[in-house]
């Protein structure tokens, strides 16, 4: 990360603000290191895409949102949920399976909302959220409502047609939404020079005669000042942004582990992302700036600790849903 | 269900019964286009948007001069890219909107069949009914001047396969105004298929808004010796093969399916029960359809009650040829059931 | 048909008949994996094209070492865009090439639906037979493990709707290797199905190469009472169910499908002819699937057959759910056809 | 047009290529306003979508070709089909739904094909034809054959996700396809700038790293230079190129009407591109540059005349499939 907040051109930012970011990282952090703790017990049934790695982008991105701004993600959603206002225990009830998950025990980890945080859903097809964004940006507008939607997706997603069709549609209309592609740089386990001719994501916009910013993914200020200009520059009627912010994911595409023993990707490549984790990096730019103190960050620790405690335990006390649920809400 | 009975060819207007006994005659177009004027002033959230909704042909004159009454906020033109503009109707469609999108042929369909199928189907099975999805898609079968193989299919039972979608296929103007209402006033996604072949026929059409019920078949004319149970256009040749037979001292009953999903089975289960023979007549093709699965249904239902094996009428197992000679030879006609019907009952 | 005896549970594993005498047993996944092999090395213009196919998890084993031991001409990874990798492979065979596309699920194939239905399907046709297209497209269906709406489905109805193309479903490594090289040796695109549950189940798999021809289904086990038609996975739940049931004194045939289309009804309306009785038990959604088909057929050919309602063994009307209780509530197995056929003798 | 050959950096092309060139352009025109002629009394029974005023695109691309290229073409493919050396008998044939057309009746005008010339067919789907070209392609480049694929498809089919897709996977591989976008500036009734956001199609190739060049559509000239340099970067294993060709369509959207009555497009729009007419263009610069005198055109399209004569003549008096027709070529 740079050393302070001019040189980000964030010099109005507050205290308090950049302590939020820092804790909502560490809430997605840590909720995932929960899983990959439980995971072994296979108690949490379902296949789990975890973000850990990825952390800065989902938090700067939603750190610039109101509640009523509308958010769509992929199987890969655990801190976009997280970061958009979306409370633990729902989550993790989601993840077991449980009657008082988000989705009722209906989706598991790939398939989570919150609509009260205007979280409208999550999508396993890749790319196929897509264009969900893109309608509820064109309903906002048809309305005259001032609410902006981010579509969270990934490196893969961009190469769908979904993503072209979408992109020109909301900057053929000006939408109020703003895409944000998290490169990872894989899909699954083909990296992006496999799949893309040109690996240059942002540089699409410019087909469209839109924004594109390419941003380092694991600086969650940089992600926050491309975002919030984004954010702007959507509520101002002027269109979409394409946000391509560059990160890397520490664990499999799928699971609790990490990958580089199955031969895909490196251990070297991890430990060098490893080295750029975005929490740390945003620990040491808060502490060389007089944001927080390290006192103050173990007691950000240890509350979340303590929500982490008593979200898993409501999840696991609450009970399955009834085999009578299976046939309720096929239809509204 | 009295507006049933008003099918009529173009040429051969038929006098129906209404219940206000003022008979008020719309085509088929005409009747999407007024249901689809009177939702959009109704309702603010109900919106029109496909590929040249708003241009001079207004597909077909089913959204012709909505633009210009409701404005370009109420009726979009979309570039081309089927796929995603599904997907952004059915986005508004969580937020709250009523799309109505519109493809000129059920053909462009399969673009959109992830949007389709894996979210507008699931999106509120998948939470847990936190979401829902108000959405209508309106495809026109094409028909006749060598269409082909890429602009005359029907596709309903990909559709109908699938929980979480609702289909429907009307076949009078009636209908046609009611179902369309009913369609976009429902909360779930509903598949919408008109038949090119209808839309310049006439029959009557009550001013104002009303709603057919979704799910329900309409006997449209009572019989005693056999049942034809008939979807969107073989109505009108169902309709015409009865209406032959009867000279031949053979009585049919016509049910007009009018939806796929859910499927009226149990209408036509009773109509068998007294006929105990089954015909069942689809603008489609064979395997996997409607035919299929209604046949089965009475199966299920009342095995004891055919006495004769039951039959189904549809396209042959071909892609669509577009010469004439190989159209002609194609589409199966109201011959082709009074054929059927004849051989059923041995005559 | 020997082989297809050879169903067994990979904790069961059964003596089986085999035509050298010898039992060579393999995984349905090394049946799929050894097929693929064989046909690379013996014809050039067969290549192998999807996500991740030359990667470390080799599609569930079943493409493993392909890429190392071919190169990566004959087993190309792929960008995440299934509608125009599907076009692709379809241009590539109309230039005279076997590619054998691979989807890790079939939830994916809708987002390829107009290639392979309006371009796959038609491009021998359109064209009075000049061009043909000798695509193969393998899809898996999911299932377990909270998969989920979107990673769960079956989908063969979609795509046996359509004249042009075939779809086979192959419950046996023996099937599952004979199977796949005759799609890939036919010169029509066929949609290759398998069934996650089934990849680890060994069975009998002769060395070196043999077809099985598609269309036919098989009898895997004779009996007298009750036919029951199963598809894929369904097969070994049926083959179980009959065990059971034996036991009570009930006798069971079962006839493994292995084709949607063509679909065997000839054999499986010869055994009704002999039990009387029908169930049909597939790995899908009910409405307008295999089981209407079959049983439609049945009735057409054979109305007098049924000394009982036929009967279907499918998934309920919802969307998979995730959870595990809902999961469990939602997937039928050998119970429910133990409990089917029991309800079908009044038992 | 520009002056003369060198202008267009064209100063080795001889004479009879030229000459062949404007011959191929008039058949073409010749050939649809037979269609235009006969297509009202309704013997000619399918959909017609006439390229009358694009004539320039398809000869100056196919003129570039030899006979094992490939080509696909889309539901506007009559010019494509003369231009890469079909036959017009078997094409009239076609329209009219005979035996003896080149899908012997079953096709159409939209589902034409000639295997023998390296056309591939055509679909009706807009952007269908688009992967299968790549993918005629990449079987080139699999069997390491010396033949170069050109995809034909129109301004709305630029819009389709199956472009995107199939356009980075032709740059990623660098395979040997060379995509002609008629830029007509009309989707059936809808404006280029109703429907895409930048309306710059030739400049989307750089999002993929690759080439695309934007040329005058009614200049045969421009046309089959940008064609040769695009051909020949493909045969050198160099990948993909993008041409935009832009060029205006003088009848309606189908059928054999101009369509200005509509009020869709006017009037004036049509009569300035008819100013601009390919082939009066190419004469001129013929006539100027003594390539062809006046009565050597004059005998050009009396030839003309009677090849469509006799392939008009032919077409009539062929027979209409039997019936039994119906049921083959359903499998192969
Ligand atoms: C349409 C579709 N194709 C393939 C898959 C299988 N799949 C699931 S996630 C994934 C990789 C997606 O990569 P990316 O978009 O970069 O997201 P990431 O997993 O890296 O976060 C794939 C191929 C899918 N779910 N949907
Ligand atoms: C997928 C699809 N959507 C819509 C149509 C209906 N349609 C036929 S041609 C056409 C316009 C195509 O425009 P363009 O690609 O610019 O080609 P042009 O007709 O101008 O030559 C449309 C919308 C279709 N055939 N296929
Ligand atoms: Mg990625
Ligand atoms: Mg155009």
């Amino acid at each position: 990360m740079r050393n302070d907040l001019s040189s980000y051109g964030l010099t109005t930012m507050t205290k308090p603000l950049l302590v939020r970011i820092y804790v909502t990282m560490l809430r997605i952090r840590m909720f995932e290191e929960k899983i990959v703790e439980l995971y072994p017990t296979q108690e949490m049934k379902c296949p789990v895409h975890l973000c850990i790695g990825q952390e800065a982008i989902a938090t700067g991105v939603c750190a610039t949102l109101e509640k009523k701004d509308y958010v769509f993600s992929n199987h890969r959603g655990h801190g976009h949920l997280l970061a958009k206002g979306c409370l633990m225990g729902p989550l993790f009830a989601e993840i077991y399976g449980k009657a008082t998950g988000c989705s009722r025990g209906k989706g598991g980890s790939m398939h989570l909302i919150d609509i009260d945080n205007g979280i409208m859903g999550t999508s396993a097809i890749v790319g196929g959220g897509i264009p969900l964004g893109v309608g509820s940006a064109l309903a906002s507008q048809l309305r005259n409502e001032d609410r902006v939607t981010v579509i969270f997706f990934g490196d893969g997603a961009f190469e769908e047609g979904a993503f072209y069709e979408s992109f020109n549609f909301a900057a053929l209309k000006s939408l109020p939404v703003v895409f944000v592609c998290e490169n990872n740089f894989y899909a699954t386990n083909s990296p992006q020079n496999a799949r893309q001719a040109a690996c240059r994501i942002s540089d699409t916009a410019s087909a469209f005669g839109s924004r594109g910013v390419c941003v380092d993914g694991n600086d969650v200020l940089e992600v926050y000042k491309a975002a919030a200009d984004a954010v702007l520059h959507a509520r101002k009627g002027l269109g979409p942004t394409l946000i391509e912010a560059r990160t890397y994911r520490w664990k499999g595409h799928v699971g609790h582990e990490p990958d580089y023993a199955n031969g895909d990707r490196t251990k070297e490549e991890l430990d060098d992302w490893i080295k750029r984790c975005p929490i740390d990096a945003m620990s040491g730019f808060m502490l060389k700036n007089n944001i927080a103190s390290a006192d103050e960050m173990v007691r950000v620790k240890n509350a979340i600790d303590a929500e982490i405690e008593a979200a898993v335990g409501f999840a696991r006390r609450s009970p399955l849903p009834a085999p009578t649920e299976l046939l309720t809400d096929v239809y509204a | 269900m009295p507006w049933t009975k008003s099918i009529s060819k173009p040429d051969a207007p038929k006098k129906t019964a209404s219940n206000t006994g003022i008979e008020r005659r719309l085509k088929y177009s005409e009747a999407i286009l007024e249901a689809t004027a009177e939702l959009l002033a109704s309702d603010p959230n109900v919106f029109v948007i496909g590929e040249g909704v708003d241009d001079s042909g207004g597909v077909f004159g089913t959204t012709r001069g909505l633009a210009e009454r409701f404005g370009p906020k109420r009726v979009l033109d979309t570039p081309l890219a089927e796929n995603a503009m599904t997907g952004i109707a059915i986005g508004a469609a969580i937020a709250g909107m009523r799309p109505i999108l519109v493809h000129m042929r059920m053909d462009f369909t399969p673009l959109s069949m992830d949007q389709i199928i894996n979210h507008a189907a699931k999106w509120h099975y998948m939470f847990g009914g936190r979401a829902k999805v108000p959405l209508t898609i309106r495809g026109i079968i094409g028909r006749g001047w060598g269409s082909g193989a890429q602009h005359s299919q029907s596709l309903h039972p990909l559709f109908a396969h699938i929980p979480g979608l609702k289909v429907v296929m009307p076949a009078t103007p009636y209908d046609a105004k009611g179902l369309l209402r009913s369609a976009v006033l429902d909360d779930n996604p509903v598949i919408f298929i008109e038949h090119r072949r209808l839309f310049d026929i006439a029959g009557h059409v009550p001013e104002g808004p009303y709603t057919v019920e979704i799910g329900k078949a309409a006997v449209s004319r009572y019989g005693t010796d056999v049942t034809i149970a008939a979807l969107s256009q073989m109505n009108i040749e169902a309709l015409a093969a009865a209406e032959t037979l009867e000279n031949d001292g053979i009585s049919c009953e016509v049910i007009d399916l009018r939806s796929v999903k859910p499927l009226d089975s149990a209408l036509v289960t009773s109509s068998v029960r007294k006929t105990g023979r089954l015909i069942v007549a689809e603008p489609g093709w064979r395997d996997f359809a409607v035919g299929a699965e209604l046949i089965t249904r009475v199966a299920e239902e009342a095995i004891d009650a055919f006495r004769a094996a039951p039959m189904r009428i549809t396209l042959p197992e071909c892609p669509t040829p577009a010469g004439p000679s190989l159209e002609e030879a194609f589409y199966p006609g109201s011959i082709d059931i009074t054929a059927a019907v004849k051989r059923l009952l041995n005559k």
